[in-house]
């Protein structure tokens, strides 16, 4: 009964979040509203019994997301400082319709879905059975990296791409303007970093060692580690930079790179293309992956092809 | 339901209502540093005493000391943060409001 | 009703929501908005419609729901980049009809 | 070594990519040779496997289909695949003018283009519905950034326009590949024909996965992105986008519907298909027939093309099936050529617009060459690769009596012979032809080479069909009528 009235409220801030998010009056508060929106997914999937959804979604979603948007809506805001006047959308008759029409599809699909006959679910429990035989607890990282590591694989890539298109679309002058305020910095921010800093490194190993048995994982401890950076990146300790940079070339590859090259190495003794050679080998990417999700996410947060450390103070 | 299990009850709904009154704060004071006040302070109570009650019901020390580290990281940002929020209107000239209604 | 249901349910409306917004909001941020909001209501229905296996959550749809988290965010990400660099040619961040000549040069 | 082969196709653009971003720009080059170069080589290797064996299936890491995902290489996949290698290296050789190592975008645009490769590579070989979905959403991703790279404003509005649709169709296209697993309980496209009862919800499900390809293919009335995107789009891009992107979703169809759901009965979506098809021929042409501009007018061309590959859902037999696919590959080459040629005298009149091209035959006579043959083949006069594909598929409009369908392809041809006439018109007949044009810029010659070569091939495939045919028959859906 708390249950369901807990879903009922979580369904019910959903909504509205929702609705705020893309009718609030500013697109400030717009941008505030979507954040909070992920943090409710991320309360969502707690209940949907998919504990590594609500951390992806919580660092990941709520995390990044809210944080990509807050820096892309200051850049807008520096071209041209109202970004709602010159913009009364056209009134369409057909919106109502149409979103009511693909709303309730939607809602029949999948109430048709959950009272279809129960099909076994002949992949989840494949991948039940055979994960006591690798070693892992957490049967989404055995999916994740074993038994479908090539979906993780390029989906690394898709990062990668995504992070490449949007250097390529950002333009280049602008990089050397700094994205902390001028305000010259307080001794309070250099003791928050020096607590915070330690500890988000060791959350976000924490959380990439707890996956393999439990929830936990290199994305969300990717994202975690990328929320530090954010800060350092904001606080001005590491500043955006057009200058090759081999080191953070590296680590934005190590993942991919990592992946692909012990992917390929069992070909070398007959085994199957991908076919990870032990935990070590899934340990090892996942501590890469951490690093190139890490650092692909703070260079989209800065916009930037590369980082620099800024002395400040 | 032992009196251990009472108290928690009790904190977590006390918690509840620091929560509420400082988002209420949040929602009605006039200025930003007025909104700063109502958010750091009842906010940082409200989570201490949800924290304490969380303790009390799990009766485990590990995940107590975690819920004291929660607590204690909270606060930590919540104080950066809001010195920095205020340092930042004040220094953008916003003047704390004497009276009247809310100014944006 | 089962929070299954309910959650479906939930999805319905929230993909409604963001049909709409894509096809009212001029500004691309609130667009983006939008369209996360409908994948997100689309990650939903599929975690929610799984079938559990022996008491055990199905972990197939959860992993692919977790791959297409970050898939969103990497595209959100190009989206907004793409947006700020469209605002800094042209002033603005919408994809207004008017100022678009298809025979433009 | 088959499996070796399939997975350096797959793997050493990527590793290229990897490296033209991690390594100093003075060994940009070295790397997309090494992601480019040996590929035509190691897709002999498979090819060989392919004629003599059949299809060829690899189970990734180990897990076979329900557990794990599959490479399937079957004559179709092989088909498309030496099509994207060797129109990828053609383009390529263009694409080394513009974006030379050293010139302004060429960092930026090398390991997009390499990515775009590999994604394609990956997508072609996949056998499993979701880890489509990611391929997709990487090519998606590296082609809507390479069509932005430069920075002007039609091209970013473009570019917008297609990621909102694109992440609209990725989303449908989710939405039923969760619905097949909760019906199925797996995610391999060939498991999908035993275990999918054709229930409403699973006839759902695979709509929605045909209307989200339907978009990324830009279909008529789903067209709306395509001729801006590809005719804002640096040239190699549009080349590329309009020969392999947008087809490769077609491809995906033609994979569901008749590999995936061979036993449903679908007539009445086979018309409808078969209309939308109809439909974007005529629309595309006669909107390509008004344009003002070259590019843009090769790219609503395309529009109109890209229906024929829709008429093999209403037509559905063996003869149909080879005309679809020689059409495939023969636009591939023609279009692939038109825009580079188009690229090349945008690049150097600086307008494409039409009234500026007058006369241009004598300046830029290669490139308006490889225009004119090119555009044979798109019209489908002998002898051409396009004058084969219209052949084979009145044919077979004749034999299976569908006299409508045959009046549209002829209709087709007719309406493409009006809009390339139009611009060869102007082009070579104009009365202003002398002295214009004091101020060109010269193209290098491998640009004007690389689109002279692939209109070569557009003619050259009208000649060798045989094999190809063969390879295609050889890989024709199990239960096709002849």
């Amino acid at each position: 009964m708390i249950g369901l009235a807990l879903d009922l409220l979580i369904i019910v801030s959903l909504i509205g979040l929702a609705i705020q998010s893309i009718n609030a009056a500013s697109l400030f508060r717009g941008i505030l509203h979507f954040v909070v929106l992920g943090l409710a997914m991320s309360l969502a999937w707690a209940r949907l019994d998919a504990p590594d959804l609500a951390m992806a979604e919580a660092a990941i979603g709520a995390g990044v997301t809210g944080a990509l948007m807050m820096i892309a809506y200051r850049r807008l805001i520096e071209i041209q400082p109202d970004q709602e006047s010159s913009l009364r959308p056209p009134p369409s008759r057909l919106a109502v319709p149409i979103a009511l029409a693909a709303g309730a599809l939607v809602g029949v699909i999948g109430l048709a879905a959950i009272q279809a006959e129960p099909m076994p679910a002949l992949a989840g429990t494949a991948v039940l059975e055979n994960l006591g035989s690798t070693g892992l607890g957490n049967p989404i990282t055995g999916v994740l990296l074993l038994f479908r590591g090539f979906d993780t694989l390029l989906e690394i890539t898709v990062l990668l791409a995504a992070l490449l298109s949007a250097q390529a679309v950002t333009r280049q002058v602008d990089l050397d303007q700094s994205l902390t305020t001028q305000d010259p910095d307080t001794p309070l921010v250099g003791a928050l970093l020096a607590i915070v800093v330690p500890l988000t490194v060791l959350v976000s190993v924490h959380l990439l060692k707890a996956g393999g048995q439990e929830t936990g994982g290199a994305f969300q401890a990717g994202a975690v580690l990328a929320a530090c950076g954010v800060l350092l990146v904001l606080t001005g300790r590491l500043g955006a930079s057009r200058q090759y940079s081999p080191l953070v070339n590296t680590g934005l590859l190590v993942g991919l790179l990592s992946f692909i090259l012990i992917g390929l190495a069992p070909l070398l003794w007959g085994q199957p293309l991908l076919a990870l050679p032990g935990l070590w080998a899934i340990y090892w990417i996942e501590s890469a992956m951490m690093i190139s999700i890490a650092l692909t996410l703070v260079l989209l947060f800065a916009g930037a092809g590369s980082l620099k450390r800024r002395d400040h103070g | 339901m032992t009196i251990a299990d009472s108290i928690a009850l009790i904190l977590l709904l006390a918690g509840c209502a620091f929560y509420l009154a400082g988002t209420i704060g949040l929602l009605r004071f006039p200025d930003v540093y007025c909104r700063l006040h109502a958010l750091a302070k009842a906010d940082n109570t409200g989570l201490c005493l949800i924290c304490v009650g969380l303790a009390i019901l799990s009766a485990d020390w590990q995940v107590a000391a975690i819920l004291a580290l929660v607590w204690l990281v909270g606060l930590l940002a919540a104080t950066v943060s809001a010195h920095l929020i205020a340092r930042h209107a004040h220094s953008a000239g916003r003047v704390p409001a004497r009276s009247g209604p809310s100014r944006r | 009703m089962d929070s299954a249901t309910l959650y479906v349910l939930a999805a319905a409306v929230l993909f409604g929501i963001g049909v709409h917004g894509l096809i009212v909001s001029a500004h691309l941020m609130r667009k983006l908005f939008a369209i996360n909001i409908m994948g997100s209501s689309i990650f939903i229905l599929l975690v929610a419609t799984a079938t559990p296996i022996s008491g055990q959550a199905d972990p197939i749809p959860q992993a692919l729901v977790l791959t297409g988290i970050v898939i969103a965010v990497s595209a959100t990400a190009f989206g907004l980049a793409l947006m700020v660099r469209m605002s800094q040619e042209t002033g603005k961040a919408t994809l207004a009809v008017e100022d678009e000549p298809e025979n433009d040069d | 070594m088959t499996t070796e082969a399939l997975a350096l196709i797959v793997f050493l653009p990527l590793l290229a990519a990897a490296g033209a971003v991690v390594l100093p720009t003075a060994w940009l080059g070295l790397s997309i040779r090494v992601g480019l170069m040996p590929l035509p080589l190691l897709l002999l290797i498979p090819t060989l496997e392919v004629l003599e064996n059949g299809a060829y299936r690899i189970a990734l890491a180990g897990h076979s289909a329900p557990l794990g995902i599959a490479w399937q290489l079957d004559p179709l996949s092989l088909l498309m695949l030496w099509l994207n290698v060797g129109m990828t290296l053609l383009i390529s050789l263009h694409a080394n003018c513009s974006f030379r190592p050293g010139q302004p975008h060429a960092h930026r645009f090398w390991p997009l283009w390499l990515l775009l490769f590999a994604g394609m590579n990956a997508l072609l070989l996949s056998a499993d519905l979701f880890n489509i979905y990611v391929t997709l959403e990487l090519v998606t991703l590296t082609a809507i950034g390479l069509i932005a790279l430069e920075g002007k404003p039609p091209a970013l509005r473009a570019a917008m326009r297609y990621l909102l649709l694109a992440l609209l169709a990725s989303l449908l296209y989710l939405l039923g590949v969760g619905l097949i697993y909760g019906q199925t309980g797996v995610l391999d496209l060939y498991l999908l024909a035993e275990r999918l009862a054709p229930g409403w919800l699973s006839v759902t499900a695979i709509a929605l996965m045909i209307v989200g390809l339907l978009i990324k293919a830009a279909i008529f009335p789903l067209h709306a992105w395509l001729p801006a995107a590809h005719g804002n789009a640096p040239g190699p891009v549009s080349a590329i986008l309009s020969a392999m992107v947008v087809k490769v979703s077609i491809y995906l169809i033609w994979r569901l519907w008749f590999w995936g759901v061979p036993e449903w009965d679908l007539d009445r979506a086979a018309l409808l298909l078969g209309v939308l098809g109809g439909m974007a021929i005529v629309y595309g042409s006669l909107a390509a027939l008004v344009q003002q501009r070259l590019k843009l007018i090769i790219a609503y061309s395309t529009v109109a093309q890209l229906g024929y590959l829709l008429l093999l859902f209403p037509l559905a037999s063996t003869l149909a099936f080879q005309a679809a696919s020689y059409h495939l590959l023969s636009h591939g080459m023609a279009k692939a050529a038109m825009f580079l040629a188009a690229a090349n005298i945008l690049r150097s009149l600086g307008t494409d617009r039409l009234r500026h091209l007058a006369g241009i035959d004598q300046r830029l006579p290669l490139d308006v060459f490889a225009l004119a043959l090119g555009g044979v083949s798109i019209m489908g006069l002998p002898p051409s690769g396009g004058f084969l594909a219209k052949w084979l598929f009145l044919e077979a409009a004749w034999s299976a009596r569908a006299w409508s369908w045959l009046i549209l392809i002829a209709l087709g041809g007719l309406l493409a012979a009006a809009y390339l006439f139009r611009v060869l018109a102007v082009v070579c007949l104009h009365p202003r032809r002398r002295g214009n044009h004091r101020h060109l810029k010269r193209t290098p010659d491998t640009a004007s080479l690389a689109a002279m070569l692939l209109a070569v091939g557009a003619i050259i495939a009208g000649f060798t069909s045989a094999p190809i045919l063969d390879l295609v028959e050889a890989g024709l859906p199990p239960g096709l009528p002849r």
